[in-house]
């Protein structure tokens, strides 16, 4: 069986504590090693995997996806970055890219989909819609962001954002997840 | 270069030499070399296996990349040659999800079965001269008994993932691996038919003596391709994993370390192909100056960018249309090519 | 699950597949309910309302200079396209005439942004019958007419550029070397996908003879633009009822008859190449034309008179309608969109039984549908 | 096929009463409830084969919907505009489905907005909204309550 991942990757912070999503505090590797949990050159090793290698899910929502898909192609390409593999179905795809509008009858498939996706998983929102519900937050039928579904790591502004800043934040995520400890740790839940 | 030519058999020998001497002073009966001696050519394949399926992911990635007008991975590594290690270290990691309604030991046996066909195809293929594992009489006919079960593994998965796609994506994949099987079959007979002998090596030898079988046999070498590319259930039949249609196809239920097994026998499978062609049709480790093994892999790697080109520019075919071009067009003219090899041969 | 014993005597069990709302081949959130019997379908269920974002209850809360904006997000494919039918429908409330020199500018963006459209609708349309290269080619032909958009307003797909009374800015140099290129680009991408897909095997026989709509299911059910021309209706709202200074200029249509997927997909194509003329005659007038002030007399505060006024445009999709109800405020009274995608699938439900699973994704993707637009 | 004039010639001849043009345009109808459908049936088979949009206005004040519908013909390109109003105490209307295939999704679009019940409709259901969704939101009673955070539901 794979190793036991959610000791190697803690979970967000400033979650109310029974949501389902939120399966474990944000720690540092202090408070880890406190617990008697060393990291060992072995966690750096899987870390550097995945920073190459995160496959996107192919979940286009409105107009950002059409940047998302111009970012996979020949001028701006993702795939430089081992980022090109599209997966399709949630088992196989490490990173959830919400590009566009939630909105209330699109909300239970999200949350779906992001439960079925296996543990080391990540968000990023790209697009003020995904971030806050744009230009469209005081319409009847969107949820005011992807934050009110899934747990998002990185945020993407712009309406669409350029394929550049996509990439960019393909990449913010690698930097975010090859080195913990660098995260600011908001620690206002205890 | 006789030295460079079998080097590998030089080193066998050097093992097995090693072993007589080890057993000799542990006292052990002599008859265990051979068992160890097997035990090292089976490593051998899983190295040449893994090995081969690492290099070609990569190498598919780069290629279509260059088919698609953009640079393809070329960040990790030098130029983006270590990319597949990423993504292998990460499928390791990732956790391993099994549906609960799915049938869990044969949701679970089916990933480790997709690798068993190719290793076992793989030990009777020549790579060199005398590097065969198994030296078989019946080469021919064991490989091809063996790739067909290369297909239900991929049955397996379809049907244990209890998921509507990966069902269809299930019988997709018996329909069109068990058809391909005949024009596969009547492919190879000829070729047997011409060069007399079922053993791999021979065939070889045969093509060093005469000129390569794929000037004699060309209809035969086509549909060969074809159907081989239908074995691999690559595109354009690459129907149970059919993307577009049924989101993953059979492998909708397969995550981490599992999903990587596939993904790997699928490349397997497709060096098992590229070395039955190389063997049977291009004069397998035959050729002018380098050493037979290197002959070997250059041709390997030739079909096999073949196989990748076909895959990034061909559409996919319908279900209904791969079963129909099988049964009314490859079968036929795999018929009518053993009349017209049976007459001539009774000619000359 | 009913079971029933089909034509040929065979025992199958009817099941239901999810197209769900996220499936790699249905450009967007559309669901799409299928009653299988094996791999054909008898029986097409199309839910929408997955990316309903309330579009026409945001606009009458916002002026009419807000709400143009929101236009941009409609077809998101070609951004400014959907603010013609808005502000035709507004400067009708208002009477305005718009000099000619704008309305040169905004057919000739409306018209680049048309082939960018249909560079989408052909290449999507090969990747969803699995050849994944297909799409690489048009999506760069597609960059070239954005970088003319992008270098005249100033965004790449949401432009907003067409304003009421006129439009946002005049051509400048850095416009005229992104079209010299998009000039030079697109003949060169036409011929080569031709020879690429219109001859290939399997692209035929994935789409000869599949989703056939016939001329009067097509007049029925209200299709508009390419797909209802492949089906033999020659119908194009810039040459019957000229908007802008469309008149001025000859606007030959290409139209087919066999109403299958292969015809409207060849209809794009050929409707590619006629864009391509127009684009180059319209910026050929706009060279001729003299350099005069590109916005009408317009008060600041918008206040149309009171009443219901209805503007129609060609959008690369269909027709695409918009209706302004206003009672002299500062924000519209009602705004609604007549979006043409929203009525091209409602014929799915018709032609889609008897098709198998590979067949329904081809006549999702030779619709070319845009989510944002049917949702509103 | 008819042109403008030729419709309004067919109109005063026909439907005198109950069909009264509006005054400064040449294309727009006030029709009333009971002659809609017939004259629906007159304007297709006068060519009036495509029709573009069926939409619907709130007139809060003055008590009443106006529902439009847009008719063209597929080869002058000319556009008739029937106005329609309807009580907001009890909006029926009876469903032009029959006429035009085309109606049946705009029909029930109108429907899921407004709350205009279309008689006769083969599937009046909600296409653009939710089940749970209670409430004609495009009406302009419509009380809008704000984005409430209801947390995430429980779904394993």
């Amino acid at each position: 069986m794979a190793l036991k991942t959610n000791i190697l990757f803690p979970r967000r912070v400033g979650m109310p504590e029974g949501d389902p999503a939120n399966t474990h505090d944000l720690l540092t590797p202090e408070e880890l090693e406190s617990r008697g949990i060393l990291f060992t050159s072995l966690d750096k090793l899987f870390r550097w995997g995945t920073g190459w290698s995160l496959w996107p899910l192919q979940f286009g929502l409105a107009c950002c996806a059409i940047e998302m898909i111009c970012t996979t192609q020949t001028r701006f390409d993702m795939s430089r970055f081992g980022f090109e593999v599209f997966r399709n179905s949630p088992r196989q795809a490490d990173v959830m890219l919400v590009a566009g509008t939630i909105t209330e009858k699109m909300r239970p498939s999200v949350e779906l989909l992001y439960h079925q996706m296996p543990e080391p998983k990540w968000v990023i929102a790209i697009g003020s819609c995904a971030i806050s519900g744009g230009p469209f937050v005081d319409s009847y039928a969107v949820v005011a962001g992807a934050d009110k579904v899934v747990p998002v790591d990185v945020y993407i502004p712009g309406c669409p954002p350029r394929p550049e800043a996509i990439i960019d934040g393909m990449l913010q995520l690698k930097a975010k997840l090859r080195h913990p400890e660098r995260q600011k740790v908001v620690r206002d839940v205890k | 270069m006789e030295f460079i030519n079998n080097i590998f058999v030089n080193i066998a020998g050097l093992v097995r030499w090693v072993f007589n001497w080890l057993l000799g002073w542990l006292g052990l009966p002599l008859g265990l070399t051979d068992v160890l001696m097997t035990a090292v050519y089976w490593v051998a394949i899983v190295v040449v296996c893994v090995l081969c399926a690492l290099f070609y992911v990569i190498w598919e990635r780069k290629l279509a990349g260059y088919i698609q007008r953009r640079p393809g991975p070329n960040r990790l590594g030098p130029n983006g040659w270590l990319q597949t290690i990423g993504d292998a270290i990460k499928l390791v990691m990732k956790e391993d999800i099994v549906p609960d309604k799915a049938d869990k030991p044969v949701h679970l046996l089916a990933a480790l079965l997709a690798f068993v066909p190719p290793m076992l195809a793989l030990a009777a293929i020549p790579f060199g001269e005398g590097m065969a594992a198994l030296d078989l009489k019946l080469g021919v006919v064991y490989v091809l008994a063996v790739t067909t079960l290369a297909s239900l593994p991929v049955l397996l998965a379809g049907y244990a993932s209890n998921n509507k796609y990966s069902l269809i994506g299930g019988m997709r994949v018996v329909n069109q691996a068990i058809s391909y099987e005949v024009p596969q079959a009547f492919a190879l007979l000829s070729v047997i038919m011409v060069a007399g002998t079922f053993n791999l090596t021979e065939i070889v030898h045969f093509q060093q003596q005469h000129l390569w079988l794929v000037f004699v046999q060309p209809l035969a070498f086509v549909v060969y391709i074809i159907s081989a590319v239908a074995e691999c259930n690559r595109a354009p039949f690459d129907l149970p994993e059919g993307e577009s249609e049924l989101t993953a196809g059979v492998f909708t239920e397969y995550s981490g370390m599992r999903y990587a097994l596939f993904y790997l026998a699928e490349y397997c499978n497709m060096f098992v192909a590229a070395g039955l062609a190389t063997t049977l049709f291009l004069g397998g480790f035959s050729g002018p100056f380098l050493p037979g093994w290197l002959w070997f892999i250059l041709k390997t790697f030739v079909i096999m960018s073949v196989f990748i080109w076909v895959r990034w520019t061909l559409p996919r075919i319908r279900a209904d249309y791969v079963l129909s071009f099988c049964w009314k067009i490859l079968v036929p003219l795999t018929l009518l090519n053993m009349l017209v090899t049976g007459v001539v041969l009774y000619l000359i | 699950m009913n079971t029933e014993t089909n034509k040929q005597g065979r025992y199958s069990e009817v099941y239901q597949l999810n197209f769900g709302p996220q499936h790699p081949s249905t450009h967007g959130v559309l669901h799409m309910l299928v009653e299988m019997d094996g791999e054909t379908c008898i029986g097409v269920d199309t839910k929408i309302g997955y990316l309903h974002r309330g579009m026409e209850k945001l606009l009458e809360s916002r002026t009419y200079l807000q709400g143009l904006p929101y236009t941009d997000r409609l077809d998101y494919l070609a951004g400014v396209n959907n603010n013609l039918p808005y502000v035709l429908a507004v400067e009708k409330l208002l009477g305005v005439e718009v000099p000619a020199r704008a309305s040169l500018l905004r057919m000739l963006t409306c018209e680049i942004m048309r082939l960018a459209s249909y560079m989408v609708g052909v290449g999507i349309y090969i990747m969803d019958l699995g050849a994944v290269s297909g799409v690489f080619y048009p999506f760069q032909e597609r960059e070239y007419a954005l970088d003319c958009m992008s270098a005249l307003c100033g965004a790449r797909m949401t432009q907003s550029y067409i304003r009421y009374g006129g439009v946002q800015a005049d051509i400048n140099e850095e416009f005229d070397v992104a079209y010299q290129k998009l000039v030079a680009e697109t003949p060169r991408f036409i011929e080569m996908y031709h020879k690429l897909v219109d001859e290939n095997e399997i692209f035929l026989r994935r789409t000869k003879g599949i989703g056939v709509i016939s001329a009067e299911d097509a007049m029925d059910y209200a299709l508009t633009g390419p797909n209802l021309r492949a089906s033999g209706v020659d119908y194009d709202l810039r040459r019957d009822a000229p908007y802008c200074l469309y008149d001025r200029f000859k606007i030959e249509v290409p139209v087919l008859t066999a109403g299958d997927c292969y015809a409207r997909y060849v209809q794009r194509m050929l409707e590619v190449e006629k864009i391509f003329q127009l684009i180059k005659e319209i910026y050929a007038a706009l060279k001729e034309e003299p350099a005069g002030e590109i916005m009408a007399k317009i008060p600041k505060v918008l206040k149309p008179a009171a009443g219901e006024a209805y503007a129609q445009t060609e959008n690369p999709k269909g027709i695409m309608g918009c209706l302004v109800a206003s009672e002299g405020k500062l924000n519209p009274l009602r705004v609604h969109f007549r979006r043409p995608s929203f009525d091209n699938i409602a014929i799915f439900e018709k032609i889609m039984p008897g098709h198998k699973v590979a067949d329904l994704v081809s006549i999702i993707a030779s619709f070319d549908i845009v989510l944002g637009e049917i949702d509103g | 096929m008819l042109n403008k004039q030729e419709v309004a010639a067919m109109v005063q001849q026909k439907f005198r009463l109950m069909v009264e043009p509006l005054p400064d345009t040449d294309c727009e109808y006030k029709v009333d409830l009971m002659t809609l459908v017939p004259l629906c049936r007159e304007l297709k088979a006068g060519g009036y084969a495509f029709l573009a949009d069926i939409t619907a206005v709130d007139y809060l004040e003055q008590g009443y919907f106006r529902l439009l519908y847009q008719v063209c013909n597929y080869q002058n390109g000319d556009t008739i505009t029937l106005k329609v109003d309807v009580s907001r105490e009890e909006p029926v209307v009876e469903s032009v489905c029959p006429v035009w295939a085309a109606a049946n999704w705009l029909e029930r679009e109108v429907y899921d907005m407004f709350g205009i019940v279309f008689k006769n409709h083969p599937r009046l259901e909600r296409i653009l909204l939710w089940e749970g969704f209670e409430g004609w939101p495009l009406r302009k009673d419509y009380v809008h309550q704000p984005n409430k955070y209801q947390g995430r539901r429980q779904l394993d």
